[in-house]
């Protein structure tokens, strides 16, 4: 692999890394107060958990075939448990391996948690890493696998000499992780209160924050899964950058017009939209056709957050409205849109159909692996937090602390705590009930 | 005229909100507040340091009533704030000498 | 273009993009809490404006001509309206053109949004926006052009066989920005209790975090402004660091010599008005010669932001006084301090005079053409806020939002909310007047 | 040097950059509220007065003799004071020491920057400047140069044909800095009410967000240390990546077991115990290595933290916990887990014994230095804020500013505040005791 | 003694304090505090959820005075306080039976 | 009944707690509160905007106490809370016409 490549996804790989914890304060605004915390921690195990699994064998199921070029339709070969001799810098591309090695474990590291905002404020910490640990060894690794994989059964498709466009992961993380919430919120149930109490962002800056940060990280993800510097990748980062910027506008104005105002959760929620729609097809369209997918991505998923509130579900921060709307809207424009290295148009029934079989695999796929794992979970450990842990909050029920202690007050915290004690007592002793 | 005091749970608040309404009172005044009783706090850790933090959040409500209304008024915040655990809270009247209408001037029971 | 150059260029336009949230934040921090959210939203409408129009005809106005060598001293030529041929990658350079232009685009998002900090807090969201769609088209676009466009006629001024130093947009960014900002707050007068009420920062650690994201993008910025990574780059990013760290030194040493105390506010503040100044400068000057560029700006810059409360123009977040003046700084500085590829001396009275023309160009047209523009749209749609929503705040004027929901009351709201309708109601119901 | 090692390192260097704030951050958060901007200042001090210093003397003292290969075991030589001559571009190989100056820069920032958490919270502000000012002078810049310097000493070192790993900067940095802290603690004393008075994070949020920007600054930290983009480099990455995995999973599973909660402090402090506990060693190690290194240092931090309660000295903010522990971790870890280019196991006694040796020497010299340092200034200048100015808040005491104001009041202040007087009275008026 | 508390518009706190210091009072204790009454709340909108939010921002201040200065301070707070709109607020009185400064334990109108 | 109000500097909470729980006390209502009064304010510096605050930091406490122990408790906080610096405070007392318990409805003394 050349230097300037290696350079070029390896700084990528940072970027998307950096998106996680974007995520994290992009849902921790829009939650309330009281369980903001454990919003963020949701996000923020979902690192340490998919870091050791793809160590152990998550990289090699995804991606085992890559390397050397055995492995099935659905996984990848198993040379690569443990990332055995994956450390041997005197092979020949051992370079490129590693390179995208760290690439595709941010990948794996952001889509499960993308799935937490649809569970947020309400589900036990510990069933939700458990879920993650299952959820990215028997829906993500696979998946990541049919699109990317070397032998992936998606990858593989064909159609009149056209095959499936998912450049930086409309199907496998968007489509994917946006579908596993819908089935994952159907057995957890509503919080309580849906529909009644109002339930208001509590930061809407850090949702700002959080969206600026996802939106940075994006051009790495994007314009590096071409994990080279070239045409392609700057095509990428213009498209990236204008999709978003429509999708933006389409949302300020569908909600202008819909309710009345301009808010700025609407145009954080339009960036990330923008985003979502521009993942799969922006190395496959021309900057009118990007500025296009935004603009539809925007005012689709505008309308479909509010699907929650008709048809009853409730995805707690629209991760249904926003990832797998977006996902799919950028899925299936590419398949008209599309154009060839020369800027001609490539387009056509063809390449829409196939875009739509890898749109409904995925989709068919995880939603019903998705649903079966929480059944399981849900009638083992146990999936939801008690009513008196919900409504007390999740941050004091799960992480035995508070998120803000802004209480000019002389000892700087909130009145009425008392001295530390210093640990020596009993260990085991038990604050929350996690 | 009296001013009725109510330290309630939190989440109680729109039940007596609407439960005043009911009654036809039209106006309260409310402000934060921590309260310490038998309510249990709870405990924190930071780096392995445990604190024991007693005070819970509550909110306090004063609404300003006429002399006549201010017996039934109690019973109705008590009935609406009350969920029956530890830490409903109290309620408690003072009496009020005077009452003014910012706006107008107005004063005793026109000032509500 | 090499694979380094394009690697490079992409990620640092990335970073110039973060940029635009940065100035958010740092300009939000600043403001009132009941108008937070709308700083914020004046720079990110920003984005969604100013990219859709790039891809129209911003691009081809600006560097129309740095594609085929045809266009005029003033305007680039039309042929990429629309971005018409650029994604074909089959053509030689054209990936030079479109990572030139993916970069280029985020100044052309910045520039407009850096205005946004002096008329905050009491202008209408959407005269707002209209202003700044005017104002790139037959400002930036244009300036842009003359100072980096092929056939620019700044780019083009000779003298004593010396031309104009503006590496990274000293005039057409910061000065441009900053005396449109004085042209607009002229038009559009002081925000109601200037002088009198107190007008405290919200949020000093998100001024600082903004001033954070820009310093980090900044490195894209000035460095990436080199369209190449070689000993120049290395040069402006070593620069860029040290001019920024005297600043901060010089800020806070004025501050606390006039007003005793070394301000947090003032930290930040020297940061970015070092920022300013290195960023005509940093690339024709040697390490000692960007910190006596810093250290100058830093102290001027302190004292300059003084001035509005002097000659009484309402400046609320010194957009004058920090990117006016410290463009100035820099821009005449590097006149005088400028050493050529072999760091030797190449200052002087010549160059000192091109600076100078190139400043004051760019100071008159951006002016008068702004207040002209500030003008119009204010005896059209009005550009002011009325009296009632400045008082209230434009939060809920325009985007009927609270930025912040601290209330630990049960339902993690202020008490009173009452329960969300789900807009199965008319549309266009209007729930605020932008 | 190669464009793209060039586009590599500056990157890095940017990427360097932001981690100083996010430290100011991830410390900030967790101060009480009434001196929250106090400990961001206190790092956002550290990156002017040491940008200063580099440029004048610190890099020549460190690096002086790796462009012109003089220079002794314990400094570099004076050849670029004021980086004479090193803004000369058609020097050869000019590029790589501008490159090389610009990313260990930001080293030189962020290694005074790390200390200050230990002293958070009761130190005069002038004080703290005059410090480190003074002690990256004759603490950093000189083990600076023993650890990476051409001629520096441990360096040198050999035993069996081994030489120390410290790629990144175990000892140099965190292990420097760590011990400092301890140092200086000593020398100061306890915060008023330590052990006592609770002392919760203001703002939990924001410690992530410090952390996260802190993650991602990192790989520019590690990766960019190999001062290349190639194999070494994506390993570093990947490296980094999942050791800070396991640790995040290590400290919250010890926290849970010992204190009974996953706490989110714990796992933005998991977090950089395994960054830092990879620094030195995540070159050398394979990912199944790298996974233990995390995992060890997540435990061992956790547990480490509590020591300060048992022995009795207030490390405000655990420097000494996570820094200097998490730094020993990974320093003599890595001299068991080594593996060479080839991947295979090349640790061992002598490798064990050489790390041990550099961490030794590092600590004994910083200890005694940093000691005799804080000694005098406490006895001439004063190291602590007064009583008052302690349990006042230093915000006001140094700053004379309060880090939020969230009040809805009208004027957008707390209620009380007077209009701003702008300044036309005697100079040197003074607001704050610094 | 008497205990004066206001409920006023958060930006005439500062007329408030200006005409009570006018009137010889030096010393007041001001409370956030949100109120529901005439004055209409506003709606917000969060991703096409429109909520009403029906408090709005207050600021409280508690006053002690002297018997006799009651009255006439009663006067001075409202004048103070009046912008003639809805939503200007209450003034009310209370009777108070002690009072004390804490740094003398001075009691009584030497408390003051 | 009485109603004791004690407004008093932050870091004083503890101590005053401790005091009433050792007097029997066992429970209490918190808010923040900024004062005005004899005790300085400061002055603010933002970017060469020098801004007065006078208003500081205070915590307001109320406690329901049964007549009899009203004056003991006066003099428990007052105590409590002195530091003997100027800003100490205020302790007042206020009559109560009666006081429930939301739980169980309880009046009076057993409300407490
Ligand atoms: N003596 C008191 N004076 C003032 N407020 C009190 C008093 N006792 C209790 N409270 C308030 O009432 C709340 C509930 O009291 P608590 O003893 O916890 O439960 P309960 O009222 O159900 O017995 C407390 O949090 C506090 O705010
Ligand atoms: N009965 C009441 N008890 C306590 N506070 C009240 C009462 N009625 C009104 N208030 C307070 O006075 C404020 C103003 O009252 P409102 O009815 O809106 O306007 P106005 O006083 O001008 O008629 C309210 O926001 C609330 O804080
Ligand atoms: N007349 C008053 N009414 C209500 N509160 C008061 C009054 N005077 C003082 N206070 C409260 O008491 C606090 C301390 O008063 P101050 O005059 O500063 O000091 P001291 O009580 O020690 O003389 C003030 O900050 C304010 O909260």
């Amino acid at each position: 692999m050349e230097a300037a490549d290696i350079a070029f996804v390896v700084i990528c790989a940072a970027m998307v890394m950096l998106m996680t914890p974007g995520l994290a304060f992009f849902y921790g605004g829009m939650i309330r107060v009281k369980s903001a915390l454990n919003m963020l921690m949701m996000c923020f195990i979902a690192t340490g958990i998919s870091s050791v699994l793809w160590v152990l064998y998550g990289f090699t199921i995804a991606f085992g075939d890559s390397v050397n070029g055995e492995g099935n339709d659905f996984i990848g070969n198993f040379d690569y448990l443990g990332f055995s001799g994956l450390a041997d810098l005197t092979v020949e591309g051992s370079d490129a391996i590693l390179t995208f090695a760290v690439f595709q474990l941010m990948f794996a590291v952001l889509t499960p948690a993308l799935i937490s905002g649809a569970l947020a404020d309400r589900v036990k910490f510990s069933a939700w890493a458990v879920f993650i640990a299952l959820w990215v060894t028997i829906v993500y690794f696979p998946v990541a696998h049919w699109v990317w994989g070397e032998n992936g059964w998606i990858a593989g498709l064909e159609m009149d000499g056209n095959s499936v466009i998912d450049f930086a992961g409309g199907t496998a993380v968007h489509i994917n992780a946006g579908v596993a919430a819908l089935a994952a919120v159907l057995v957890i149930g509503k919080r309580i209160g849906f529909k009644k109490d109002p339930m208001r962002p509590h930061n809407l800056p850090m949702v700002l924050l959080g969206a600026a940060l996802l939106w940075f990280g994006w051009f790495g993800f994007n314009a590096g899964s071409e994990l080279a510097a070239n045409g392609t990748t700057a095509l990428m980062a213009l498209n990236t950058m204008v999709a978003t910027g429509t999708a933006v506008l389409g949302w300020l104005v569908y909600e202008r017009i819909r309710h009345g105002a301009y808010t700025t959760l609407g145009a954080a929620s339009g960036a990330i939209a923008g985003l979502v729609a521009i993942t799969p097809s922006g190395a496959n369209v021309n900057p009118l056709g990007a500025l296009l997918i935004g603009l539809v991505a925007g005012v689709v998923c505008a309308w479909a957050v509010s699907l929650k509130y008709k048809l009853g579900y409730d995805d707690s921060l629209d991760v249904v409205g926003v990832h797998l709307f977006g996902g799919i809207v950028g899925t299936l424009l590419v398949g008209f849109l599309a154009v060839d290295e020369a800027g001609e148009w490539a387009g056509g029934f063809s390449q829409f159909a196939l875009q739509a079989i890898a749109a409904g695999a995925v989709m068919a796929y995880s939603f019903v692996v998705t649903w079966i794992l929480a059944k399981i979970i849900a009638s083992t450990m146990g999936f939801r937090a008690t009513e008196e842990e919900e409504t007390g909050g999740l941050d004091l029920a799960y992480h035995a602390e508070t998120g803000y202690d802004f209480s000019q007050a002389g000892s700087g915290t909130t009145p009425g705590s008392t001295v530390p004690s210093t640990a020596d007592k009993a260990a085991g002793d038990k604050k929350v009930d996690a | 005229m009296k001013l009725i005091v109510a330290v309630i749970k939190p989440h109680r608040l729109d039940e007596v909100k609407e439960a005043l309404q009911a009654f036809g009172v039209h106006g309260l005044t409310v402000t934060e507040a921590s309260g310490y009783g038998r309510q249990r706090g709870h405990t924190e850790v930071y780096r392995g340091a445990e604190y024991t933090v007693d005070l819970v959040p509550k909110i306090r409500i004063e609404i300003l009533v006429e002399d006549d209304d201010a017996d039934q008024l109690l019973d109705v915040v008590v009935k609406a704030a009350r969920t029956g655990k530890i830490g409903d809270g109290k309620v408690w009247s003072l009496p009020v000498e005077t009452a003014i209408r910012v706006r107008t001037g107005e004063r005793g029971p026109d000032a509500l």
